[in-house]
């Protein structure tokens, strides 16, 4: 019977009382938040928007730099559809949604807010979506295991370590990046990282190459030994592994054949200008401008040193990290472009620079450091105490090393390790066993060299015990018996200045038949005769004082590279692909 | 009225209907739609225009509010008494059904749905509006008695929504009617739509409800906008 | 026999048959005919279409649906999307039961892309249990609105109330209302709540109790019998002639229903019958409903005793900025509660899809076979015959 | 499914056949063969079931492909049949008269691609849209948002940034940068 | 008492019908809330509806007979007000009895077709099919339900030998065994379910019905005009009330009586109209052509012979 339905009327209405305070369930997707200290402004959530209901706006009182745009996300709720994708996806997790509901207004063109810098009073509830767990992600967050040799396959010979990534793993690597474009910014050659990236992820690897090529004439170098700031400041380091940049570009240069790199590049012909350009040195700097000075229509002609061109490269890095076909493959492609180089000619000695200024219309220097520093410690030295960089440069050009039984290395950077896994490998091929100790003052936290080198090092059977300041050498009757060291607190004081403060009563003792010392180099600017010093403007802690565009004050000379800004490939690089523009700007001109 | 006043009258209103309008007819008109003449019951002869009168192209009077104590008294009995149109225009209408059943209950804030335009205050523009609709929601409000209030849901009616590239559905609902009330949300809860009746309440009791004549002033530009977009201005009888 | 007398029945002979060809032009300066419209601004269409109705009397002679008023251009829209931004714009295409559009638009990325193995156990019975929710919130407010369209307004009201329960149960589970947004390619977003199945079990416990009133409400009804009961008649032979599906046919005795023929997701795990009635009226088709409105209960209790704990709620994908799907085309279905849903889906290889295509059962419902039984049925039961066939505008249109 | 396309291909036309799920399978025919072979398979086979008429625009090689997707309630199996017509002036065979549902299809295709299908009823009439006057909005070359763009008045007054060209506007506005960026940038 | 007091007392007695009407309106809407599960509107909604529709500042025209449509409907009112004895104090002329006199029962038949066909000129001229629909479904559904209820009044009639209403209450006095309801059970019966019908809620509400003809002859009205339109209805729904109150349940003796029997009676119809669809409008004259015309002439045949 119908009637029955009037049973309800006795009933209590199950309306709800104050529906204007009614709280929506902790899992709700209602307005946006975001924690503007945890964001960098990477652009992600502006990508996967479907409704193009995201903008990035500059915002007061956050700064660019690196690792962090300084913009932030404004959305339009004109456009938002709450679906969340954007805090899905979000690289930092600091985008998310709160429980909150009701926004009601008159004026349409309100409903646009920057979350977590506009005022709103929905930022302190708690709840609301956040990205679900676990197993939730919109890419990959582990990186996609490089193929290496196994420390007992690798740690008695010189062959190249690292295997590179096949077609499949390239394409995945590549596939888990965002293309912010960050890194773009911190990468000193502000290479098109996310450009190349995506070419892999196209499989259209003879584009990559050319973005490469557009901004570093050294990718199978890069490739292998650049120092990837880039992958510091990588959006995907945030919750997961960072892109693996350097073996991506890796892969991009070793698939292109070196023989089709000129038609790829499109460099078959290249119209001269008739201007010649000398150029010091064959390292990074060196080549870079070469390279782009070259396309410009210069003739170049380098002044290297050494019998070999590469520089640093070839004779400060060890032959397992880069194999020297790699270098050729770089050089070589360079120097069919119709770059001149004149072998063992050492500026000052061979040929002075005044005369290069004479012949030539510009002179680009991209000297590196190739001295060697020492600690001065008592007993440095004695005759087996060596600098880092000479040994390295001995092992590469072949010649016979004293190699002893026990070493001790001084120094926690990258070319501390370099030598450290050299001595070890010529001591396994020697005594079939490793006796190598690298100590540095650094904590094993704050040590510079590359986390994955100190890791090798240790698989290859090298002791890395950092935290050590060194105090003398202990030599008996000539030999050296080992190194003594304290512990060492800190390095630097209040003001930023290098003061190392030791706990003297904390010693250590290193038995050692051999000390390396590798705590950094030193440039060798001699070449640089007197009438041209005079005019050469100093800048702070010994350098050379250059403008923009590497030019010193001579005008003529432009100098770039390690001597400028420190021990770096990278860095090299960039500097001689902007001196090229800077003499190119200076000869136009002129 | 004369035969000669009739004409009269007629002309004047041809007169004032817009040349872009007539652009727009010659494509899209139906046969019963066109201009014409007809024989009147007592014989004369007069000029008709269909579609003039669909597109009520008649600029609205603009009704000034009383004064003072009055209109007070009279805008909080607006307030306190909404009736809504029952026109689900877009998805947004799915959240209509729990309003008016016990779960949220409207009635008891004085809201109450109501069948026609004629007897309807307020409008609820439940989101996108594609330009087939649109036709019939500006026929609609023209309808309604003033004064009307309309509240607008959600993303879409503010700038487009999901639907901002859609070649069918408007983007900004304040080019072609005026809007009270904007809630934000896609599509918005039953209880922040409560909270824009609140926020239409406060309005009109200040006194703010009066988008009905800024319709009237601004009457023009707000043709000029939704000729722009429709096309087809044939209008089936008794369709709204 | 008295309305006879009356002659308040219709004589059929005199009307145009079912058979007539369409498009018969109705004279209407013959004065014998008017023309109204039901909608788009009527209370008596189900969202927002209408129906031009040619009436001799209260008769309905012929009748014309249109529909576009909700026009939005998905197919075209989830062409310029990514893959994984498809289905926030699908969710959209069918108001009344959303989560249908969420998994077809992820089941076809998931077929073409071939991770349609490897979604993860959980994810398969999560979306079970929020596709069986969608159908309960659906026959929530469409079994009772049935006698909503007789203007038995008290079933609806009590129906409104429990689906809003359920959109509750929704709301904790998947952060909205009414759009869900929950299953997306590869799998669903976020396990079930501390203590759901308890507050569901309550809210099912409420829904047992409302079966039982609707029961005495409606089917016990004289005038809902009398104005239901050989209303707008199905035949079985209709049934692939215009191409009838789910309640719809089952209703006429023909049963299709997509899970019992098509198993996906778990289906084949339950154990359920589709019901099914003989009349193929609209009595038939709301007793039909009203009987899966009972079993969908029961499916929901089924899914949360045999679903798992807990699991992996989403198979690793590449990263969706640039996933691209090889060239190739399919077409997925499931049972929605208006019957079969089915998308077919084109890709070319690139990152977006070429072709998306929906497939409602108001499409052919609502055109097609409305047109035709609401030739000589009065003008008050238009409503309900609309109704009766599930009428969903936005599937229509997109 | 292999069976009966084995024995359809003796009798029509069938040029590709692709088998997407053990129950649908697609066979693409010639134009002319495709209405007979969907009446074939309705009266002989057992597809009596109209699920769908559907239509893809392949621009770039100049063809829209019809897609008639018929199941057969029997044997639980789907099979699409699909054929290619010129996308000039396209025209296809009415099939209105197999089921009662098709010519809403087919009035829809020819509102959205423009694909004509003579003596189909109603075929002419508005189905979605109203008022329409630019190209069949479904097709390739019809591109929506820059329609709704220049038509819909989108609110003024959003502007956004692109990380990367931000961040080099701000830290390193004279530093060499990879041509395509530059091209971006413009 | 002079024929200006008695005015007054009309006036006096009109207003409190008319906000009976609003109170019990707005009572019965709680209770079908209440039925729903809801609270429901609150009690002072129906003036606010009046004052809001009074404030709609624009008005529409479709000629005369569009504005004189409410108006008949309020004459309606009124008119069956005027003539219909309210309080029964013992006298013709006492103080709420208005203006009722011998054969009073047919004009009050009369007026309540009045307001419908006042409302069937208004709702044809404002040109709406759907107003025209509901128009002519109520009408036809009003002569289905005057037929067995003119029967009833006859029969009525005839037992007490009066046409007065004032009489035929007087006739009931002294306990509720002297009410027709229980002397003559047949024409209370035919009354109880006509009733239904008059007072046009489900499964009768044909000529307004909602969800199938919009609002029906109110389609095209607005503002003040609708607001006379719900006033007039108020008041008809209890004036129907106080007829059959008068007819079959023994009239009122004081307001409160008037009140809590009106009530109920149109409890009768809520009752019902609340757990009930809505008829066609063939099925719902077909009904009235039933059960209640047999009674009615059952009614009749017993009380003539």
């Amino acid at each position: 019977m119908p009637f029955t339905a009037w049973s309800k009327v006795v009933k209590e209405p199950v309306t709800i009382k104050d529906p204007l305070n009614r709280e929506a369930a902790p899992r709700y997707r209602g307005f946006h938040d975001n924690d503007v200290d945890e964001c960098i402004g990477c652009g992600t959530c502006e990508a996967i928007c479907e409704n193009e209901a995201i903008d990035l706006v500059p915002v007061d009182g956050i700064e660019t730099k690196d690792g962090d745009s300084g913009l932030r996300p404004k959305i339009d709720y004109g456009r938002c559809c709450w679906c969340a994708l954007c805090v899905d996806i979000c690289t930092t997790n600091s985008l998310r949604l709160t429980n909150e509901y009701k926004w009601i207004d008159t004026d349409p063109d309100n409903f646009r807010f920057v979350p977590g810098v506009d005022k709103k009073d929905w930022y302190d509830k708690k709840d609301g979506w956040r990205k679900p767990e676990p197993n939730y992600e919109f890419y990959g967050l582990k990186r996609v295991e490089m193929g290496e040799l196994h420390p007992e396959e690798r740690d008695d010979s010189f062959i190249e370590m690292i295997q590179g990534y096949s077609k499949e793993q390239a394409e995945a690597e590549a596939d888990r990046c965002v293309e912010c474009g960050i890194c773009t910014a911190t990468c000193p050659a502000h290479m098109g990282i996310p450009e190349y990236i995506k070419a892999i992820r196209n499989d259209d690897l003879e584009e990559g190459l050319r973005i490469l090529y557009d901004t570093n004439p050294l990718p199978e170098i890069c490739g292998r030994i650049c120092t990837h700031k880039c992958e510091t400041v990588c959006t995907m380091g945030h919750k997961g592994d960072p892109i693996s940049i350097r073996w991506l570009k890796r892969y991009i240069a070793d698939q292109n054949p070196s023989e089709k790199y000129k038609k790829i590049l499109e460099t078959d012909k290249l119209t001269k200008n008739g201007k010649k350009v000398a150029i010091i040195g064959s390292g990074p700097a060196g080549l870079s401008a070469a390279y782009y000075l070259s396309l410009l229509g210069y003739d170049i002609e380098i002044f290297e040193k050494l019998a070999e061109a590469g520089g640093m490269m070839r004779f400060g890095i060890p032959e397992y990290r880069l194999p020297y076909d790699q270098i050729d493959k770089d050089v070589n492609y360079i120097l069919s472009l119709g770059v001149k180089i004149h072998y063992n000619t050492t500026i000052g000695k061979d040929i002075t620079l005044e005369k290069l200024n004479e012949d030539f219309d510009a002179v680009f220097a991209g000297t590196g450091l190739h001295l060697g520093r020492s600690t001065r410690i008592e007993g440095t030295e004695h005759k087996h105490v060596y600098q880092s960089i000479e040994l390295l440069r001995k092992i590469t050009e072949g010649e016979e090393i004293h190699v002893p039984e026990k070493i001790v290395v001084i120094g926690g950077g990258n070319v501390a390790m370099d030598i450290t896994r050299s001595l070890a490998r010529l001591q396994k091929i020697k005594y079939g066993k490793v006796q190598v100790t690298a100590t540095s003052l650094e904590t094993e936290e704050k040590m510079p060299a590359d986390r994955e080198e100190v890791v090798e090092a240790r698989e290859e059977g090298c002791v890395v015990n950092p935290g050590w300041s060194p105090q003398r050498i202990e030599i008996v009757d000539g030999k050296i018996k080992g190194l003594h060291v304290v512990q060492c607190l800190s390095l630097f004081d209040e003001t930023g200045n290098f003061n190392p403060q030791c706990n003297m009563k904390n010693e250590n003792f290193f038995e050692a038949d051999m000390v390396v010392e590798s705590i950094g180099q030193g440039m060798d600017l001699s070449y640089i005769s007197e009438p041209t010093k005079e005019h050469l403007e100093m800048g702070p802690r010994g350098r050379i004082k250059v403008n923009d565009y590497f030019q010193t004050s001579v005008g003529w000379l432009f100098m770039g590279g390690d001597t400028i800004q420190g021990p770096d490939v990278i860095h090299g690089i960039a500097n001689g692909h902007k001196a090229a523009v800077g003499i190119d700007n200076f000869l136009t001109k002129k | 009225m004369s035969e000669k006043d009739m004409n009269d009258k007629v002309n004047e209103m041809l007169q004032r209907s817009e040349t872009n309008v007539k652009k727009a007819e010659k494509t899209f008109i139906h046969p019963e739609d066109e201009e014409r003449e007809v024989v009147a019951p007592d014989g004369s002869i007069i000029k008709i225009n269909p579609i003039y009168d669909y597109f009520s192209n008649e600029k609205p009077t603009e009704e000034k509010p009383c004064s003072g104590v009055i209109e007070k008294f009279l805008n909080w009995a607006r307030a306190e008494s909404i009736w809504v149109l029952g026109f689900g225009t877009g998805c947004g209408s799915i959240e209509i059904p729990p309003l008016v059943t016990p779960r949220f209950d409207m009635f008891r804030f004085g809201v109450q749905m109501r069948p026609t335009p004629r007897q309807s205050n307020a409008f609820i523009i439940s989101g996108y509006l594609s330009v087939k609709t649109l036709k019939r929601v500006i026929r609609t409000y023209e309808q309604m008695p003033s004064p009307k209030y309309i509240l607008a849901l959600g993303s879409c009616t503010i700038n487009g929504g999901m639907y901002y590239d859609s070649y069918s559905t408007i983007n900004r609902l304040d080019k072609y009617i005026p809007v009270d009330v904007y809630i934000a949300g896609c599509m918005p809860r039953p209880e922040a739509l409560l909270a824009g009746f609140m926020k239409l309440k406060e309005l009109i009791k200040e006194g703010k409800g009066e988008k009905a004549n800024e319709y009237a002033r601004n009457f023009d530009e707000y043709k000029a906008n939704q000729k722009k977009i429709i096309k087809d201005w044939n209008m089936p009888d008794y369709n709204w | 026999m008295i309305n006879k007398f009356l002659g308040f029945e219709p004589d059929k002979e005199k009307l145009p048959s079912l058979t007539a060809k369409i498009g018969d032009d109705i004279d209407l300066s013959s004065h014998k005919y008017q023309k109204i419209w039901l909608g788009p601004n009527h209370p008596g269409v189900t969202g927002n279409m209408s129906v031009e109705l040619w009436v001799q009397g209260n008769t309905v002679v012929k009748a014309k649906t249109h529909v576009g008023y909700l026009h939005r251009g998905f197919e075209k829209l989830i062409e310029r999307r990514l893959f994984v931004q498809g289905f926030p714009t699908s969710i959209r295409m069918c108001v009344a039961e959303p989560d249908t559009n969420e998994y077809l638009i992820a089941t076809c990325t998931e077929q073409l892309s071939g991770y349609d193995k490897a979604v993860p156990e959980m994810a398969k019975w999560l979306r079970m249990l929020s596709l069986e929710m969608a159908r309960l919130q659906g026959l929530l407010r469409g079994v009772p609105g049935q006698g909503g369209t007789f203007a038995l307004g008290l079933g609806v009201q009590w129906g409104v109330y429990l689906r809003d329960l359920i959109l509750d149960r929704f709301e904790e589970l998947t952060g909205a209302r009414v759009y869900h947004m929950y299953i997306i390619p590869g799998g669903v977003r976020g396990l079930l709540p501390d203590g759901f199945k308890e507050r569901m079990e309550d809210n099912l416990r409420d829904i047992d109790d409302f079966i039982i009133r609707i029961r005495r409400l409606m089917f016990h009804n004289s005038v809902f019998k009398k104005r239901a009961k050989g209303l707008a008649i199905v035949t079985p032979e209709m049934v692939d002639k215009y191409g009838i599906v789910g309640t719809t046919a089952r209703g006429c005795g023909v049963k299709r229903d997509v899970r019992k023929d098509d198993p996906y997701l778990h289906y084949e795990q339950l154990d359920f019958d589709p019901p099914t009635d003989t009349d193929g009226d609209v009595y038939a088709r709301t007793w039909v409903r009203w009987q899966e409105l009972i079993q969908t209960v029961d499916l929901i209790r089924q899914i949360m005793a045999k679903m798992p704990d807990k699991g992996d709620i989403k198979t690793p994908m590449p990263n969706v900025l640039h996933w691209k799907i090889p060239k190739g085309e399919t077409y997925v279905r499931l049972e929605s509660g208006r019957g079969e849903y089915g998308m077919y889906y084109v890709t070319d290889g690139s990152d977006k899809p070429r072709r998306v295509n929906l497939r409602g059962p108001s499409y052919t419902h609502a055109i097609a076979l409305l047109e035709d039984l609401l030739v000589g049925a009065d003008v008050a039961d238009v409503h309900g015959i609309m109704v009766s066939l599930q009428t969903c505008p936005p599937e229509i249109e997109r | 499914m292999k069976e009966l396309i084995n024995k359809l291909s003796k009798d029509f036309n069938i040029t590709d056949a692709v088998y997407q799920r053990p129950s649908l399978t697609f066979v693409t025919v010639p134009k002319g063969v495709a209405i007979s072979l969907v009446t074939d398979l309705r009266d002989y086979e057992g597809y009596s079931h109209f699920v769908m008429m559907s239509c893809v625009d392949w621009i770039e090689e100049g063809k829209f492909q019809l897609l008639y997707l018929l199941h057969n309630p029997e044997t639980k199996t789907d099979i699409g049949v699909k054929t290619f017509i010129d996308r000039e002036n396209a025209e296809m065979a009415s099939a209105h008269h197999l089921w009662k549902q098709v010519w809403t299809y087919q009035r829809e295709l020819k509102e959205a691609f423009g694909i004509d299908f003579p003596g189909s009823p109603r075929v002419d009439e508005d189905f979605v849209v109203e008022g329409w006057v630019e190209m069949p909005h479904m097709r390739r070359d019809f591109d929506t948002k820059e329609y709704s763009e220049n038509t819909y008045f989108p609110r003024p007054g959003r502007e956004t940034n692109d990380p990367a060209t931000y961040m080099r506007k701000k830290l390193y506005p004279n530093e060499p940068i990879t041509a395509k960026k530059q091209d971006n940038d413009k | 008492m002079t024929i200006y007091a008695k005015l007054g007392y009309t006036l006096l007695g009109l207003f409190i019908v008319l906000n009976w009407g609003f109170l019990m309106g707005a009572t019965f809407r709680k209770i079908g809330a209440r039925l729903a599960g809801r609270y429901g509107i609150p009690f002072y909604q129906p003036w606010l509806n009046l004052l809001k529709n009074i404030s709609i500042r624009t008005t529409i025209t479709h000629g005369i007979m569009y504005y004189i449509g409410p108006v008949f409907r309020l004459t309606g009112g009124v008119g069956l007000f005027l003539f219909m004895p309210m309080v029964f104090t013992g006298s013709p002329n006492g103080l709420w009895t208005n203006f009722s006199f011998e054969g009073d029962l047919i004009l009050i038949l009369y007026f309540q077709v009045f307001g419908m066909l006042g409302m069937a000129l208004g709702a044809g001229q404002g040109g709406h099919p759907y107003s025209a629909m509901g128009i002519a479904r109520g009408l036809a559904q009003h002569a289905a339900v005057e037929l067995p209820l003119t029967l009833a009044f006859l029969s009525i009639a005839i037992q007490f030998d009066t046409f007065s209403v004032y009489k035929i209450v007087e006739a009931q006095q002294g306990g509720f065994e002297n009410w027709i309801l229980f002397t003559n059970p047949f024409a209370a019966a035919t009354i109880i379910l006509a009733m239904l019908g008059a007072m046009g809620h489900s499964p009768f509400n044909l000529v307004k019905a909602p969800n199938e003809i919009l609002i029906g002859p109110a389609t095209e009205f607005e503002g003040t005009y609708l607001g006379f339109m719900q006033s007039a209805g108020s008041i008809l729904h209890v004036m129907e009330a106080v007829l059959f109150m008068n007819l079959v349940f023994g009239g009122a003796n004081s307001w409160i009586e008037l009140i809590v029997k009106t009530f109920l009676i149109y409890f009768w119809s809520v009752f019902v109209g609340m757990v009930f669809p809505r008829f066609k409008i063939e099925q719902s004259v077909t009904w009235f052509f039933k059960v209640p015309l047999l009674l009615g002439f059952l009614a009749i045949i017993i009380y003539s012979l």
